[in-house]
């Protein structure tokens, strides 16, 4: 018989304001095992700990309850306390009264009878619980960062410049991601370029970075620690080692009718080729789709033209494997497909485009050398016109529910850029708020109202109607001066929502780590472990986690590379000691544990039996405690009941229901 | 009938939900007080692929008027696959329930991830109210088959 | 706030199956309805009626009566609030109440010609009568 | 290949053309038009209040009479393909309203959206195929440009008619393209006519239709199309009216080279 002691936390008025904390008490004396019951104001204080600890001495108990908030966020404090006190951590038990019980209930004698139960079913469990000792395992000291822009690039950095091995993987053929695409940044209006490329190059320099460029993640097996992952890198068709990167072969590349994926698609580049000047590695790749001599066979003039003999159309996709310790998933973003607001004709006219369309059209290597034109006719335009929130802050289905964060400080900045460069322009903006926290930043959209004279109208944009004569009458609201607005422009442009990489959901799967509807990862926990994955050893970098500008991706991708170095620091890490266990009594060997098992964790060997008194060999599952994770398929799947879960049995689990049903 | 007429009926209802996704939705319901009914107790398993078919039949048995079973959206699986072991299982299962005394709608398997708090709740609350509907799970009794 | 006005700002809601609290007061709604310049209340501010419960100025206004029912609204609303549905409910409650109010009969011969397709008039009875 | 068909008031009288055109066509294309007996009248608009149950039956009559017979209903009148799909919806998805809809109508097995509901045009594009419809012209409309004339009934709302992208459909376009004219695209072919407004309020649906020609014009059309009675009269009301409007069904015929059937057909 377990002697139980439990601790009723009121978490200051979080609980007890809605649970009769005292109640609980009293009623949890009366289940059995418990010997020992209080409340106090903060248990998971220094002061709340040392009661537990004492309680645990003075009345030797052998299992503890904890009725606090979630066991996500303290069943850790509490498990420690219990330990440092010298009981087995693994013989405690959280019961859930705060996020499950008082912080949705309003009715106190509802609470409190709900958090007895809740009680009740936690002590039912502690009674059936056994002590558990973690096991061990190794670290690999290195660490894969997948996304080579500015998010991937910070953190491989500051994780090599802490002394480990950074590899990054990058899908597009060079590093530099969307931020490489933009002319200038806000609030300060640097070039985007000037302050990217150095670290572009320190990247690529650094003795502890490997950077796999045109490469994409293939596999992920493993677990925190010792993860194995296999990296395909696509053929690139030119030796990366002979290249001189002199560019040739792009010049004399006759294809040359693909959409530029760095221009947005306004220009046309080769089959082979380098998507920026830039670029790093500064090695182009044959885009065998559209490549002639791929395609036809009959071509290769690139090879011709090629003195350092580079192209190699022989070239394959290769599979590398290697192993990390730490995964931080810096994967961006995109643009969303606009197919849904043709109210906005982007997909009629020309000259309606996006915000990233326009940092290429600034941009002095962009599709219009830098020059402000419309696409359609490359006329200078005279009125222009801004459409905040395409797409952002729609709850219909058409967009998305958030706000993409970034759209009022680069619609100010592109306002401000226009203003000064081209001071004939007329620039209106058509928003429904202007949100612009952070340093500096309402002051940077104030500019260009009051220096600039950008004309901000309060009111959402119905329709625009392409004109016959080529201008575009946007019909807005004006909320302000109750007014509808038709008016002219020569180019309007979206501030199209953004959206996590479509690839994201793929890697996210492959690491197991939870991903929410809108396609972002999930934090550990919102506020406190903002960088983190649920799934150990996984960490968030950038945009992939929710929607950010530069700085603050920069932030935070120093912090998930100190949360990486945190863990590659450690030799070795505890396992988990919730995992399964065969008993060999019960054990026919059928292997149907072993093929529901994710991690190849279960084996089956011969093992001699003593079966009242019957001693003979039998083939039994065997589950290696180091691989398996405790996710429980194979105790279910089992059909003699050999298999059960530690910390979760099934008597344990059957305890909680009836507990809950009685 | 007429003694328990006055007795206000409430059911007894059991959620399992995984560790990884709709536990932590659960907790994120309850730290953004999004209000579901104290009939729904929840008993936290390590995914849903742990809930073996006779815990569900061992809670009807003892009392339960419905029981619902929450997991990562498939394809989200923290151990990768679980989920898609515990949808096919309860097809399975929810199959039979009627054939035993078990109305269809008092069992329930619904994906619920970290981030869906709002869902949760809706999902508690929609459940409650159809168990509600349901009324006191009589037909186990009737056939003594609840203990 | 008298009681018949939230009662029927209840049935509004009720009837067009409208959450006025969804909307965000972008505007989209009033710079897409080609009625706007018609309207005395325009179709945000609708919404913001409904919301507030501000019913006996709805009832008086003239956008019962110049709205088309076209639902460009609808479509673009980007927080689904769909103002032209609460102004199709909100005439329905008047019209239901009042009865024939803004077309009589007796108005019809006068209003016809030659080419007009009885589908016209059927709509505009169900519109504008009980 | 039968369909069930629910002409609709207007097509009886004012818009005997619409109807008859569509008709010879339907021949000469190898399928049949069965109209449901004793349709009622859709009543033009979709009942405006979600309560209203009685202002839905007459739909649900044809709707149900299109199942016992097997066949999908096709409807030609932009305002009653409308309604007749909406309610169809509300049939399949909403409970409330089917339960009380079957209540009253005490059906042998109730009703509940089995209907596929189809526009003529629908027809042509997902039953026959605008690449069939294309060899089995004999009089190609080279050389005409033609302005389609979408209005809303047909379009929105979008999530219910699953017609077409509302905001830039391109199914009449496709149409024009198969009867071998060339279609001119212009942005306000989903924008409003005025619809039943023009019983009290002329001046106002006037003006809509004004810009509506306009635009066509200014973009080159020489002709509009459309498939509703109402557009067709209130386009014809406009000020600034310079471009004629046909029903779609009647280049339609005149393609197929059955314009002259249509007398026949009709009786």
């Amino acid at each position: 018989m377990q002697r139980i002691g439990v601790f009723v936390c009121h978490c200051g008025s979080n609980i007890a304001a809605t649970v009769d904390v005292k109640k609980v008490v009293e009623m949890a004396l009366l289940e059995p095992g418990v010997v020992h019951a209080e409340d106090y104001q903060y248990m998971c204080s220094e002061a709340g700990q040392a009661k537990i600890a004492a309680a645990i001495r003075e009345k030797h108990l052998t299992g503890i309850v904890v009725c606090s908030c979630s066991p996500r966020m303290h069943e850790t404090t509490f498990r420690k306390a219990a330990e440092r006190a010298g009981l087995n951590p693994y013989m405690v038990e959280i019961a859930n009264i705060r996020e499950h019980c008082s912080w949705i209930h309003k009715d106190m004698e509802e609470a409190t009878k709900k958090a007895v139960i809740l009680a009740r079913a936690a002590i039912a469990k502690v009674n059936l619980n056994t002590p558990l000792k973690p096991g061990e395992s190794r670290v690999t000291k290195r660490a894969l960062v997948i996304g080579g822009g500015i998010a991937g690039i910070q953190t491989a950095l500051d994780i090599a410049d802490a002394g480990y091995e950074v590899d990054i993987v990058e899908k597009t053929p060079s590093i530099g991601g969307r931020m490489s695409q933009l002319d200038k940044t806000f609030p300060t209006l640097d070039c985007s370029a000037c302050i990217l490329t150095p670290k572009m190059v320190e990247a690529a320099a650094h003795e502890k970075i490997k950077i796999y460029t045109y490469s994409e993640v293939e596999k992920v097996s493993g677990f925190v620690g010792d993860f194995t992952v296999d990296i395909r890198k696509k053929a690139r068709s030119v030796d990366m080692d002979k290249c001189t990167g002199c560019g040739v072969c792009q010049e004399k590349c006759p294809s040359r009718k693909t959409p530029s994926e760095f221009n947005r698609g306004l220009n046309t580049r080769s089959a082979i080729y380098t998507p920026f000047a830039q670029a790093i590695p500064n090695v182009p790749v044959i885009d065998r789709e559209h490549c002639i001599k791929f395609q036809t066979g009959k071509c290769g003039v690139c090879a011709k033209v090629c003195q350092a003999g580079a192209i190699d159309y022989g070239q394959k996709d290769e599979i590398v494997t290697e192993k990390y310790g730490a995964i931080v998933v810096a994967t961006g973003f995109d643009t969303i497909k606009l197919d849904n607001y043709d109210e906005y004709a982007y997909s009629q006219s020309k000259d309606v485009i996006t915000s990233l369309e326009l940092e290429r059209i600034m941009n002095a290597a962009g599709p219009t050398k830098g020059h402000l034109e419309r696409l359609s006719d490359g006329k200078a335009p005279k009125e222009m016109v801004f459409i905040q929130c395409v797409g952002s802050r729609c709850s219909d289905n058409r967009g998305k529910s958030y706000c993409s964060k970034i759209c009022c400080m680069y619609t100010a900045k592109h306002a401000m850029l226009i203003r000064d460069k081209y001071p004939d322009v007329n620039v209106t903006v058509f928003y429904i708020d202007v949100r612009t926290p952070g340093k500096n930043f309402d002051e940077f959209y104030r500019r260009a109202v009051e220096q600039y004279g950008v004309n901000y109208i309060k009111g959402q944009v119905g329709k625009v109607a392409p004109q016959p004569d080529g201008r575009l009458l946007v019909q807005a609201s004006d909320l302000l001066d109750n007014r509808q607005i038709k008016m002219e422009a020569d180019m309007v442009v979206l501030a199209t929502a953004i959206e996590p990489n479509p690839d994201v959901r793929k890697i996210a799967t492959m690491l197991t780590a939870s991903i929410d509807t809108n396609n972002f990862l999930t934090e550990a926990h919102a506020k406190l472990r903002p960088v983190e994955s649920p799934t150990a050893g996984i960490f968030l970098s950038g945009v992939c986690q929710g929607p950010k500008d530069i700085p603050e991706t920069v932030e935070q991708a120093g912090a998930a590379a100190v949360k990486a170095i945190g863990l590659l620091a450690k030799d070795k890490l505890l396992t988990n000691p919730c995992t399964a266990q065969s008993d060999i009594l019960l054990c026919n060997g059928c292997s149907t544990c072993a093929n529901v098992c994710p991690y190849g964790a279960i084996t089956y060997e011969d093992k001699e039996v003593n079966d009242h008194g019957i001693r003979e060999t039998r083939r039994v599952a065997v589950v290696n405690s180091a691989l398996c994770q405790g996710c429980g398929a194979c105790t279910v799947a089992c059909p003699s009941g050999a298999m059960d879960l530690q910390g979760f049995s099934n008597r344990q689990i059957i305890a909680e229901v009836d507990a809950i049903c009685r | 009938m007429s003694i328990e007429k006055n007795e206000e009926f409430r059911p007894k209802i059991v959620a399992f939900c995984c560790n990884w996704c709709s536990y932590a939705g659960a907790d994120l319901a309850g730290s953004s007080r999004l209000t579901y009914p104290a009939d729904v107790k929840i008993i936290r398993v390590p995914c849903s692929c742990r809930v073996n078919p006779m815990f569900i039949l061992r809670a009807f048995e003892k009392g339960a008027d419905g029981v619902i079973m929450c997991g990562c959206h498939p394809g989200d699986c923290h151990y990768s696959t679980g989920n898609y072991y515990a949808r096919r299982r309860m097809t399975l299962l929810f199959s039979m329930l009627d054939f035993i005394g078990v109305e269809n709608g008092r069992t329930r398997v619904e994906w619920v991830s970290a981030a869906e708090g709002v869902k949760f709740s809706a999902t508690m609350n929609e459940f409650v109210e159809k168990i509600y509907s349901l009324g006191k799970n009589v037909r186990l009794e009737d056939l003594r088959c609840r203990s | 706030m008298n009681k018949p006005a939230k009662k029927q700002a209840e049935l509004i809601r009720e009837i067009s199956g409208v959450n006025p609290l969804k909307c965000m007061k972008c505007g989209k709604c009033s710079a897409t309805c080609p009625s706007y310049d018609e309207m005395d209340i325009k179709p945000h501010q609708f919404v913001s009626y409904v919301q507030n419960e501000n019913i006996e100025a709805l009832v008086q206004s003239k956008t019962l009566w110049k709205c088309l029912s076209c639902f460009a609204c609808v479509e673009r609303c980007p927080r689904d609030v769909r103002p032209g549905k609460l102004i199709d409910a909100a005439r329905q409650i008047v019209v239901r109440e009042r009865g024939a109010d803004y077309l009589s009969p007796d108005e019809i011969p006068e209003l016809l010609d030659p080419e007009l397709p009885q589908q016209l008039l059927v709509s505009a009875f169900r519109r504008y009568r009980r | 290949m039968k369909y069930s068909y629910y002409p609709g008031c207007t097509l009886r009288t004012k818009a005997k053309d619409l109807d008859a055109y569509a008709k010879a066509s339907a021949r000469a294309l190898g399928f049949e038009l069965e109209e449901i007996e004793n349709w009622q009248c859709c009543g033009g608009v979709y009942p405006l209040g979600s309560d209203e149950i009685a202002t839905k039956l007459s739909s649900v009559r044809a709707l149900n009479e299109a199942k016992e017979k097997g066949q999908e209903l096709v409807t030609l009148c932009s305002a009653c393909h409308h309604v007749i799909k909406r309610v169809n919806d509300d049939m399949k998805h909403v409970e409330d309203i089917r339960t009380r809809a079957n209540n009253y109508m005490q059906l042998e097995t109730p009703y509940a959206g089995e209907t596929t509901v189809l526009h003529y045009l629908e027809v042509l594009r997902d039953r026959i195929g605008f690449d069939v419809l294309k060899e089995k012209v004999v009089n190609p409309l080279t050389g005409r440009k033609i302005g389609a004339y979408y209005g809303c009934l047909l379009l929105r709302p979008g999530s219910v008619m699953a017609f077409d992208n509302p905001e830039n459909p391109t199914i009449i376009e496709d149409f024009i393209r198969a009867i071998g004219a060339e279609p001119v695209v212009y942005p306000y072919r989903n924008e409003c006519c005025g619809g039943y407004i023009s019983l009290k309020e002329k001046e106002l649906s006037k003006n809509m239709c004004d810009t509506i020609m306009e635009s066509a014009e200014g973009f080159g059309a020489e002709m509009l199309i459309t498939a509703c009675p109402l557009c067709l009269y209130n386009l014809n009301k406009s000020t600034a009216k310079k471009l004629p409007v046909y029903y779609f069904t009647e280049l339609l015929a005149e393609a197929l080279g059955v314009k002259d059937a249509k007398e026949e057909v009709a009786k």
